[in-house]
């Protein structure tokens, strides 16, 4: 079993949301107001009421073959409007 | 004898908390307003500006000075971001000019709100519709910089970010803050057309509460604003000149609009705010969207860190008198 | 000439807003009111709701109408769910209907408040020990329907499920929302009684604040509602009439018994209107804690989805003219 | 018959909504209210208060009552967490001793509140520039604390946590309830003096607003205290005890000191409750930081879980007494 | 050292809490206004004010033999109310 | 590639954000507003408004060299105030 975290702009949650459930992933878990730093661009908590808004943090679990499956589109989700995804190792409990 | 209005604007609470925010800062205290509570009060004021703006639009119908203003208000959003373009062009590429040059065009609830109390304290009358120049400035200049993302863009653009006119329009229209205030104020109107007693009912939420919740939106300002600042530095002194050198040039060219409109001291104050402020609200949220390419830090740091609390604590008496000097010759 | 009823309380300013919330979830604006501010909003209209109605009635006592409506609203909440289950077990399982069940058998406050405003604007006069009903009839609804389940559950229900009384009391009493209305209205009750100073200090947060912030939940409401509509679809559509046909059926029996206790054109619309709504806040939460086979999109879609925004906008009218019709026949 | 102090002061909403927070808690309620609305509360409250207390401070002027009173309500708390770390030390290390004490020796501005809607109800007069000494209670009683570890600490303490003064100045001054308190009185005193309407507009946001916003915090107080009072058990019977000994302890050097100063009743509480009470807030934020050996939940339990409730229940009124049997001795 | 990710409803919340405590792991970290969907159920965020709550996201960090001796406990807590249970490997800095 | 995950009061964030910096780490997600329990102090969310605040959770995704690099300081920044850094294998999507 993998995990996946992906972090990414909360405006394209929709997006990365609609590409999880087209793979027919079993479950995500998304967290709202995250904030960070990446290579190029800056986003910071009290900037929320601004219009950039914040960071999501995005994690599922599922097996090696979904995440095949959805490589490329998240990988689409993520060049166009920048954010990060890493997969892991989990074991279920 | 009278008090210097620039000292008299900056004793009023509303720019005193502005000033405490970025004083602590400055001191480093750990002062926070955490998320989302910023977001409640922009959601509130954007709700109160629109309906008491759809209010006193209904109560003053379309007299004739309305039209005049509120078509040169679109006239100025959509110049402001060529010109503002054709300057950036100088020092950045073609995303970031447009990028920064919307938000120039765009305007800022709160720096009008600013100038509002500011005429009510000196006892200058305005008139209600000018909440409509204000809404209707946002979404102008929103299109003028995506069309010029649009046409001006490198060839080599990648064909998903291609800018079809439909995702242009829901991006100026739909944008969550430009929404909020365009249907707020539609509620406010139609309120006003046929269920008065629904108005002294909104009342306290949205006329006696509305100075304080003001000032503890801009005591967060103030802690932005300061936060900004520093990263200015990073972006260099051409785009730290544009910050302040813009809103001059804007307000310069909206008095004498407003000198050709006959518009009165007050009207003419908030014609040249709106022409002088700068957004970081709903274009920054819909450049984010469409130029990724664009540096967010450019746009929100110049004008939230710099042209905003320019306008909140200097500007605006400075446009007072600049009203003063150049309106009268011509309408007295 | 009169304006229809339906237009006439569209046009206020709650419907509105709940409107405007709806449809930038059709345009698909990002206009988002992000948590926990609507738990904010949730929370003080409750307090307030309660604290409003324990004043109300300390100052009219237990009159002779009281004990009879107050029973009656008792009964209908204790009665409606055993209706609803019966209708809904043609289609789904003892869990299911037992949750979308008691969720019609208790009340939403948000739609009591919305049919006050309606009074209001109409100049229909109401009692204010109305709100007792409305704060009597959550908890029945809750008993009932946790009983259906202990009763009517397959012999296989897991131990670990098996719901002692004291678990479904707890449940139907301690619920964060129902306990925050509850003891609201007791501290109503207990200030107007012995610290009459204090009412007149608590008026503009409770009462002048009230409907300001009524219409900016509402905002939410209408942005939540519609998000949830489309995943009615799913959910089929014998459950789609259900949450049509349940209000006007519950309203309909309403009617009568408002009739027969000889209620007043407005305290029948507030009796009318507590059969008529459905909860999402306490029966939701208790269901999810002790009927976890329910599904929960089922008995929040057709609350939240569908049977909310129908009593808000058109239901509350068509129950007036459904009293106006039938009471008189009676009472004049 | 006059009603006893204490049951009166028990029936006031803002009491009554604190006791209903903590029977939710003893009921296992699931009522919450989701972080961060407590601190929009609790920041609400700190600029009211300091924003009103500018105001008061400007209009009654420094009269020749002023100066000695703030002079001693800050001496109290440079002595208070003396007398308190010599008690402490009896059983607990340095770091604790002068972080608890350091709490007894600040002051709780709810509870001060508190003791102003008392004297309201009970129609005491009493005079607006307290708040001063209020904002004046803070900052010594941190310095005094962190001066204690400095100088008291095992010599062992590693280097990097030497503090210099600059840093515990920093923490005194900077805090940020500290400084939202004391900008804001600035705030309230420079809007006093040069613009009388921008306090017209700030009333019904500081003035009308406060006592319910007062009654919602309360509430999330209720419950915070009654989740800290179990975890008291851990800290010893000792510690129990001083929270409960130390504010009548101290209650009683303050009601002299206010019989010596000639203090009226109204401000005779005032002064007594400032001594009283226990920091929750800005000492706390203030030891997390500089003296990360005292253990939080030591200085948090005692302060929140028993001081504060047993203030504002029982204290206020018991200390009303107090002042009534000692203050008439001298002053008629 | 193992990591072990929770993600439940926040309602759960105490009586997964006492389970770990009950077990004397040497310490946890909630993140609570957690969102998602699972394979039986959909939370989202902007119905939190409603009675169905958010997701908390539990993390602990600690030794296997801790796991195992909790796995019976949190099963059942999961099982009842649903939510996911997944171990990784950590290694402290 | 590596996860490293920082769990500590809000309070040492900038502290902590510093020696991210000063280490040149590509990036770093920062997750306020959690809470727990260490093996010394307690925290609860709804204590938030007090002094006390909260805990933020700061993941990095970045090299091994790096973490190495920082080591050290972060054990100081985590020592003098608490909180707790775990490392776990991590690959990009
Ligand atoms: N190396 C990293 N480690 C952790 N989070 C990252 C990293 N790089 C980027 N992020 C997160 O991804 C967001 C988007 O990054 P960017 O693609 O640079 O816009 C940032 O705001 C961070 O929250
Ligand atoms: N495969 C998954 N990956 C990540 N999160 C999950 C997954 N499955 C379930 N969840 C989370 O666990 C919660 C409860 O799921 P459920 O057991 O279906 O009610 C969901 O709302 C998600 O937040
Ligand atoms: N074993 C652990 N697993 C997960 N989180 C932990 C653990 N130990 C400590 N924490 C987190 O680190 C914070 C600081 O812990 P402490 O160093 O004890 O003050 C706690 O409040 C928890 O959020
Ligand atoms: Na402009
Ligand atoms: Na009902
Ligand atoms: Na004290």
């Amino acid at each position: 079993m993998k995990r996946l975290d992906l972090i990414f702009s909360e405006r394209e949650l929709d997006a990365i949301i609609k590409t999880l459930e087209k793979a027919n992933v079993p479950g995500y878990t998304v967290m709202k107001h995250a904030t960070g730093r990446g290579p190029e661009r800056v986003v910071t908590e009290d900037m929320e009421f601004t219009g950039l808004g914040a960071n999501a943090h995005v994690i599922v679990f599922c097996e090696q073959e979904l995440i095949d499956k959805m490589r490329d589109n998240i990988r689409d989700d993520l060049s166009y409007y920048g954010g990060v995804a890493y997969i892991s190792e989990a074991t279920p409990l | 004898m009278e008090i210097n209005p620039i000292v008299q604007n900056v004793l009023a609470p509303p720019v005193l908390f502005f000033l405490i925010g970025a004083i602590s800062v400055l001191f480093k205290s750990d002062l926070e307003i955490p998320a989302p509570l910023p977001k409640l009060f922009s959601l509130y004021l954007l709700l109160a500006i629109g309906f008491k703006g759809g209010i006193e639009i209904q109560k003053s119908g379309f007299t004739d000075q309305v039209l005049p203003t509120l078509s040169a208000a679109i006239l100025m959003s959509l110049v402001i971001p060529l010109i503002g373009f054709l300057i950036l062009r100088f020092k950045f590429d073609v995303f970031n000019s447009a990028a920064i040059a919307a938000a120039y065009g765009s305007i800022s609830a709160v720096t009008f709100i600013s100038a509002e109390s500011f005429l009510e304290s000196q006892k200058i009358a305005f008139d209600g519709f000018m909440v409509g120049a204000l809404a209707l400035m946002e979404s102008p200049a929103i299109i003028v910089g995506l069309l010029l993302v649009k046409f001006a863009a490198p060839k080599n653009r990648p064909k998903s970010r291609k800018m079809h006119l439909s995702a242009i329009l829901h991006e100026s229209f739909l944008n969550g803050s430009v929404y909020l205030l365009l249907s707020s104020l539609i509620v406010g109107f139609l309120t006003a057309s046929s269920n008065p007693s629904g108005i002294v009912k909104m009342e306290p939420f949205t006329g006696q509460l509305f100075y304080g919740a003001e000032c503890f939106f801009l005591l967060d300002m103030g802690i932005v604003a300061a936060q900004r600042l520093p990263r200015l530095k990073n972006a260099g002194s051409f785009l730290i000149g544009f910050a302040i050198f813009m809103p001059l040039f804007n307000a310069f060219i909206g008095v004498f609009i407003a000198r050709f409109l006959s518009l009165g001291p007050g009207n003419a104050l908030l014609f040249v705010v709106l022409c002088a402020s700068a957004s970081y609200l709903a274009v920054p949220a819909a450049m984010r969207m469409t130029v990724p390419e664009a540096k967010s830090s450019y746009y929100i740091s110049t004008t939230l860190g710099l042209t905003f609390p320019f306008n909140i604590v200097l500007g605006i008496p400075i446009y007072m008198s600049l009203v003063n000097t150049i309106i009268p010759l011509s309408t007295l």
